[in-house]
């Protein structure tokens, strides 16, 4: 198994387990960090392909992980404050009980 | 271009600002309202001043001076639609005397109409009938001319069913509009087969105008229906429009009827200005009525338009004559004396061109003004009260309203060497006189002098002679002075008249001054007006005064007017009427003649029993037309309509409504199904995702592989 | 494949795992700052220092501290006793395991990937900064923006909802001014 | 021999890795620098709080510890042994925790304190070549593992189930948070004129001399405003006065680490005085000219002395600033972020742009000058209008 190969399958494993948990976790604050999750294991793809890459001299694959960490940060940012705002609303931050769209 | 031809629609413009400020304001300002109108007319009469003064330095430089200004309004077709006015002595004189005229009856009335709870109402028709009159003055292409002469149409609907709550005056508003649109229709004809014809409606455009030589020529070269000149039967449609709106023979009936208005709008619309814009249209389009007509030795041009023009006014002039012996009414005798002056000018018009017939028209303006002030004076100080026979012996009750009254009188019998009246009339008479076709029109003239004078005396005699005879039912009147709600200028109810205010009295002396000294600027002697109209230097000789045939026609018409004065204060002067009641001399000597006279020839019975039950009738069968004809036709049509109406509704709720409701039960259960899977739960989507990845990624690795 | 990095890998997936399925919150988003930091590891073994200190910087200094103010504001700091888990979390497990499944097969079998890494690239701050300026500069501005929008649009949210709602409860006092802060820490 | 005297400690380093074999060579220079910095630190740490209780007791017009020497002699260098027994009691002190607390996070919330602070050492240039690890990206670095104090912070406020200890928690990582924007962007002042993140390039870059006069940061106008916000943000940043509520006792009864005492208590003391200390350095390094010396004609004196010496005078001023400024409310800590230091820092980047593209001579220095203080002097107006003197209105927690 090259190098190459094993961070894939961490990412992989990273994205599965972040998925499993946006998946089964009641708490929406959990579902978020699922995400957040997954968003890593894809910069580690970036990572691993630009450093094993055919051009590790051009950064692209640095330059999107830069990029999406910006997004992610900002996408927590407001996906917390949503949060809040339908915890002020509902008084709960169980996702299966935020299901009716109006309240 | 002068400055003043330039500007010279602020004339018409500033009355008609006047009238919109006063329109637009809240009610009781009469201050405001008279200040307004008054003001406004008075900057126009300075601009009117500075018009003529104007054509006078300009006076005799190479023919007539004339100047045109104006502005394109629109463009239809190819062409462009002119607003044009023009400035010639014509206009110029004109303007002088409308806005005088009007300016002295407007003052006039804000002491007549003080009392009047519409006071502004009055001002703001007064102004807008003076914007009218001076844009039909200044006009100079015919369309422009049509609007206003139109607006002067309405005013005087308005005006004269001032108080519209009398049915009468309501009545006779209709009865004024409706015959004045008779003739307008004439015009309206006239106008556009004038544009048919020329291709233009301007009377003056430098040379290619439809009143200029290019346009008349190939008008008179060109024949129509009856082998007769287009030019002709333009004028005749033309002047049919004039006729109506001055009142001449077959249309006059709206005129007396008329005097229902306050007498200041009798004075300034029905006596001075108005109905003068009739006159005005002839000697404006004189040059069409003229064209082609052969010339003869002095002047005049002879053609089958004059010809008719003449005729009318004759006859109109001794037939209003006539009927206004036999009146009772002051205004009615002065509207009928009006109309058959009318019919002098007119007379003038044809026989004698523009000069003499406008010249009578400025003097008459002047005089007759005077008269209908002098009379609404009177009606005023006995407390509205308007038949003579309830007069008498007003001179030394009014001195003011009597000696105007009588200057006027005396202008309007044309009593001679003084009087304005007697050189215009004379004038009339003596072109009249060698009018080579026929001699019947100047005895006709001469015999509406007679009886002019003998009316005049009559009423002057019946009104400011003797003793007053109207005390008696003196409360009567003020109470129906009350009921009609004018309310009287005397609270108190003493059976006494009154001199009027200076506010009325002003206005007539100075009136009385203009009817004697307007005279002497048309003398044969020293006919300056002839020559300021056709442009030619006049020169002062006193040898044409006394050459024989001018002399001897003088004398004759002197002699005519001294007769009626005469048999008039023989009639009616020296013995006066004791009461009310008492019969007319004339009534008592010929019954029958008198009756006819009173009635006016039933000259409105005979329209009501021809051309109105005529209308009745046709409006009858249009009726029965509409009711069953037509009313037949649409009722199949709409049955057939809801015929169809119900087999739509048929298919529309048997056929259609069941396949949507259909439609939409199968669309709302496979929501139904739907919405199962979209349960607002994210994690359900979270794992929908996950399948779908999943599937998409061993799609992916598969079609690589194959 | 160098012991470190399996050492790192193993406990960041640790990390990750307890991170997923601790019954605290507060413990959850604590072990997730773990997992992160072990990314941020693996960032630097993998070379890319700048994105490893960046990773540190953003997801430890800021989104590790939002998430848990989120978590306190939420007040579901405390161990719930019923179950943390959502109805139907059997389905979640074996989708997530098939997905895992899935990725790992093809991530073994794919021929096409590279054997050995290459001499490490010459990656200074100044070049990044060079190619940021660059050719990246179009993303650059719109990640400012974002970022911006972001920032304004989740005060703006998390504000509180007007006066109706004020009387509620203590938590709302403090919920406007944490919440901002972090933010900021966000749009670092 | 100054020469000498310079590189002593680097040479020493070499000496000693030159005896152990070749394979673990890189190893041991670790090892050894590593160890080192704790010890330098810790020994700096000690003597500081004997120094800043005696200060302040003169400031403050009393004496302060001036009793213990050094034990078991008569030697009494006029307290300043005071920090053995100091020591000794707090580490030989009872380790209460709560029963209602969260053990686990209870224990590691000091540990998380200290680390990152003594990763943060590993950046700075302490004197000619005398840096740890030369990080490409070291500022980045530094600020970076300065993040994770807040969590620990946070730790241990919420481990300790108190609300004192919760709303100093929250308190501190508000406040850390919200000065830490106008601390980096103060510092990103210097990176864009110098262009590295390298901290011993910034040295480097300062190392220079016109007249005799360094070519610190701190003489340039937006050197000057961008040190005096540093330094404020850095005094918030360590939770100093006038910024300590978040553990005041005054305040909330000790903050955080309400619930610690003993050695985990003396942990926390240790992690605070480092790490201002540590940005103490990292202020020098960018704005003071780190190691290099004020004059030329002073070169001579050991760089790493003149590190410490400006390290000593800086934290001298901390002590100063501590006894004589009163304490902020809140709210007037949070405007003074949000509302002054923000935009003036912000301004500050805008006046260095200038800096850098206008061409150097006076009208630069006016120009920039102007800028500056002509921000400050608005945004001063601003909020000194925005609280005039008036009722204070009190509002509760509903």
């Amino acid at each position: 198994m090259t190098p190459l190969q094993g961070c894939l399958l961490v990412s992989s494993l990273l994205f599965a387990i972040g998925l499993a948990g946006a998946v089964t976790r009641r708490n929406a604050i959990l579902a978020l960090v699922g995400i957040e999750l997954m968003l890593n294991a894809a910069n580690l793809n970036f990572i691993a392909f630009w450093r094993y890459g055919a051009h590790p001299e051009a950064l692209s694959g640095m330059m999107i992980v830069i990029f999406s960490i910006a997004i992610a940060a900002a996408e927590a940012a407001v996906g917390l404050a949503l949060i809040i705002a339908i915890y002020r609303h509902y008084r709960t931050t169980n996702l299966d009980q935020m299901k009716d769209l109006k309240g | 271009m002068t400055w003043i031809a330039q500007n010279l629609w602020l004339i018409p413009v500033l009355p008609l600002i006047a009238a919109a400020i006063i329109a637009v304001n809240k009610q009781p300002q009469r201050k405001l309202a008279a200040t307004l109108a008054i003001g406004s007319m008075v900057l126009a009469f300075l601009l009117s001043l500075c018009a003529f003064g104007t054509t006078l330095l300009h006076h005799g430089e190479n023919g007539v001076f004339r100047e045109v200004a104006g502005f394109n309004w629109f463009q239809f077709g190819g062409q462009w639609l002119h607003i044009d006015w023009v400035l010639d002595p014509l206009t110029a004189i004109m303007l002088v005397m409308v806005s005088f005229v009007s300016l002295l009856i407007f003052i006039f009335s804000v002491g007549y109409m003080a009392h009047d709870e519409n006071f502004m109402r009055f001002f703001c028709f007064l102004s807008l009938f003076a914007a009218a009159m001076l844009g039909v003055v200044i006009a100079n292409s015919l369309l422009l001319f049509f609007i206003s002469w139109e607006l002067v149409g309405l005013t005087s609907y308005l005006l004269i069913g001032f108080w519209y709550h009398k049915p009468s005056a309501a009545a006779a508003a209709k009865k004024a509009f409706v015959t004045t649109r008779i003739g307008d229709l004439g015009l309206l004809l006239g106008m556009v087969w004038l544009y048919a014809e020329t291709g233009t409606l301007n009377f003056y455009a430098g040379g290619h105008g439809c009143l200029e030589q290019s346009a008349l020529t190939t008008m008179v070269t060109h024949l129509t229906v009856g082998g007769m000149a287009v030019s002709m039967a333009i004028g005749l449609l033309i002047f049919l429009g004039a006729a109506g709106k001055s009142g001449q023979l077959p249309l006059h009936v709206w005129l007396p009827d008329a005097m229902e208005g306050p007498t200041p709008v009798s004075a300034l619309i029905h006596a001075a200005t108005m109905v003068a814009a009739g006159v005005f249209l002839v000697a404006r389009v004189y040059p069409l009525m003229s064209a082609g007509g052969l010339p003869v030795e002095h002047g005049v041009p002879v053609t089958t338009a004059l010809t008719v023009v003449t005729w009318i006014g004759a006859l109109t002039a001794i037939f209003a004559a006539s009927i206004a012996v036999a009146q009772t009414d002051i205004k009615r005798i002065l509207a009928y004396s009006t109309v058959s002056q009318l019919g002098y000018m007119m007379l003038g018009l044809g026989v004698g061109g523009v000069a003499v017939g406008m010249f009578h028209l400025i003097t008459h303006a002047f005089f007759k003004a005077l008269l209908f002030l002098g009379s609404g004076s009177v009606i005023h100080g006995c407390h509205e009260e308007q038949d003579v026979r309830k007069m008498g012996g007003l001179k030394k009750f009014m001195p003011v309203t009597f000696a105007a009254y009588a200057v006027g009188m005396l202008a309007l019998s044309g009593f001679p060497l003084f009087f304005s009246g007697f050189w215009s009339k004379d004038e009339i008479l003596h072109s009249a006189h060698n009018w080579p076709v026929s001699h019947l029109p100047f005895f006709l003239g001469c015999a509406g002098a007679l009886l002019t004078a003998f009316y005049m005396t009559r009423q002057v005699a019946l009104v400011f002679f003797g003793q007053f005879r109207g005390g008696v039912r003196e409360s009567a009147v003020h109470s129906q002075s009350h009921e009609k709600n004018k309310p009287s200028s005397h609270q108190d109810s003493h059976a006494a008249p009154h001199e009027s205010p200076a506010v009325m009295t002003v206005p007539l002396v100075i009136l009385a001054g203009f009817a004697i000294l307007l005279g002497f600027i048309g003398t044969p002697a020293w006919p300056w007006f002839d020559g300021y109209l056709t442009g030619e230097e006049s020169k002062f000789n006193f040898s044409k005064l006394i050459e024989p045939g001018t002399l001897g026609l003088m004398l004759v018409s002197a002699a005519i007017v001294f007769t009626g004065l005469g048999l008039g204060w023989w009639l009616y002067g020296k013995r006066q009427r004791k009461t009310v009641a008492e019969p007319d001399v004339l009534q008592a000597g010929q019954p029958w003649i008198y009756s006819l006279l009173e009635n006016k020839y039933f000259v409105d019975e005979i329209y009501e029993a021809t051309i109105i039950r005529f209308n009745r009738w046709a409006a009858h069968v249009c009726d029965f037309l509409d009711r069953w004809i037509w009313g037949g036709a649409v009722l199949v049509v709409s049955c057939v309509t809801l015929g169809f109406s119900w087999l739509y509704r048929f298919t529309d709720e048997f056929v259609v409504n069941v396949g949507f409701d259909t439609g939409c039960e199968s669309l709302r259960e496979g929501g139904n199904e739907m919405s199962r899977w979209q349960n607002g739960r994210v994690q359900t989507y979270l794992r929908a995702i996950g399948v779908a990845l999943v599937v998409l990624v061993l799609f992916l690795i598969w079609g690589r592989k194959s | 494949m160098s012991p470190a990095f399996i050492v790192i890998a193993i406990v960041t997936l640790f990390a990750a795992a307890a991170a997923m399925s601790l019954r605290n919150l507060v413990h959850c988003a604590l072990s997730l700052v773990v997992a992160l930091a072990g990314l941020a590891a693996l960032y630097l073994a993998l070379d890319a220092q700048f994105v490893g200190f960046v990773q540190i910087l953003v997801y430890v200094g800021a989104v590790a501290i939002l998430i848990v103010f989120a978590v306190l504001l939420t007040r579901s700091d405390t161990t719930p006793n019923q179950t943390v888990l959502s109805p139907g979390w059997g389905i979640g497990i074996a989708i997530s395991a098939v997905v895992f499944a899935t990725l790992g097969w093809a991530t073994l079998n794919s021929p096409g990937l590279p054997k050995e890494m290459l001499q490490a690239p010459e990656t200074t701050v100044k070049n990044i900064g060079d190619l940021l300026m660059t050719r990246y500069v179009l993303p650059l501005e719109v990640i400012g923006l974002l970022l911006t929008a972001a920032l304004i649009g989740a005060v703006i949210i998390a504000m509180k909802e007007g006066p109706q709602k004020a009387n509620s409860e203590e938590q709302q006092l403090k919920a406007e001014k944490p919440s901002s802060p972090p933010l900021q820490g966000g749009a670092r | 021999m100054f020469k000498t005297l310079d590189q002593f400690f680097v040479v020493l380093k070499h000496q000693v890795v030159g005896f152990v074999p070749a394979a673990g060579q890189p190893l041991v220079s670790a090892l050894i620098s590593v160890s080192v910095i704790p010890l330098v630190f810790a020994t700096l740490f000690a003597f500081i709080t004997v120094f800043e209780r005696k200060g302040i007791g003169r400031i403050q017009n009393r004496y302060g510890p001036n009793r213990v020497g050094i034990p078991l002699t008569k030697i009494r260098l006029c307290g300043f042994g005071q920090f053995i027994p100091d020591g000794i009691k707090s580490l030989t002190k009872e380790d209460i925790v709560p029963r209602a607390a969260d053990k686990v996070v209870h224990f590691l919330a000091p540990v998380v304190m200290l680390i990152p602070v003594l990763l943060a050492y590993t950046v700075l240039p302490f004197g000619r070549n005398m840096t740890v690890t030369d990080f490409d990206a070291g500022v980045l670095f530094f600020f970076a593992v300065g993040g994770a104090v807040e969590l620990s912070v946070f730790m241990a406020g919420w481990s300790s189930h108190n609300k004192y200890s919760m709303l100093g928690a929250m308190r501190a990582i508000a406040q850390m948070i919200s000065y830490e924007i106008p601390l980096i962007l103060s510092a990103v002042t210097v990176i864009m004129i110098v262009g590295s993140l390298k901290l011993n390039d910034i040295v480097a870059s300062q190392n220079g001399y016109t007249h005799g006069l360094a070519h610190w940061f701190v003489f340039t106008p937006w050197g000057l405003a961008g040190f005096i916000l540093f330094f404020i943000a850095s005094l918030a940043e360590s939770n100093r006065t006038p910024f300590d509520l978040p553990e005041a006792e005054s305040e909330i009864i000790a903050g955080y680490f309400t619930e610690y005492s003993g050695f985990k208590f003396a942990l926390f003391f240790l992690g605070e005085y480092l790490g201002m200390f540590a940005i103490i350095g990292l202020g020098i390094t960018l704005f003071l000219g780190g190691w290099t010396a004020p004059f030329s004609f002073l070169t001579w004196v050991p760089s790493y002395l003149w590190f410490f010496a400006k390290l000593i005078a800086l934290v001298f001023t901390f002590i100063w600033i501590r006894a004589t400024l009163p304490r902020l409310r809140m709210d007037q800590l949070m405007n003074f972020a949000w509302k002054f230091m923000l935009p003036l820092s912000l301004v500050n980047i805008v006046t260095v742009g200038l800096w850098h593209f206008m061409d150097p001579g006076p009208l630069r220095w006016l120009a920039c000058s102007a800028l500056i203080f002509g921000t400050y002097a608005i945004l001063g107006r601003g909020l000194m209008n925005h609280q005039k003197l008036a009722k204070r209105i009190y509002r509760f927690a509903d």
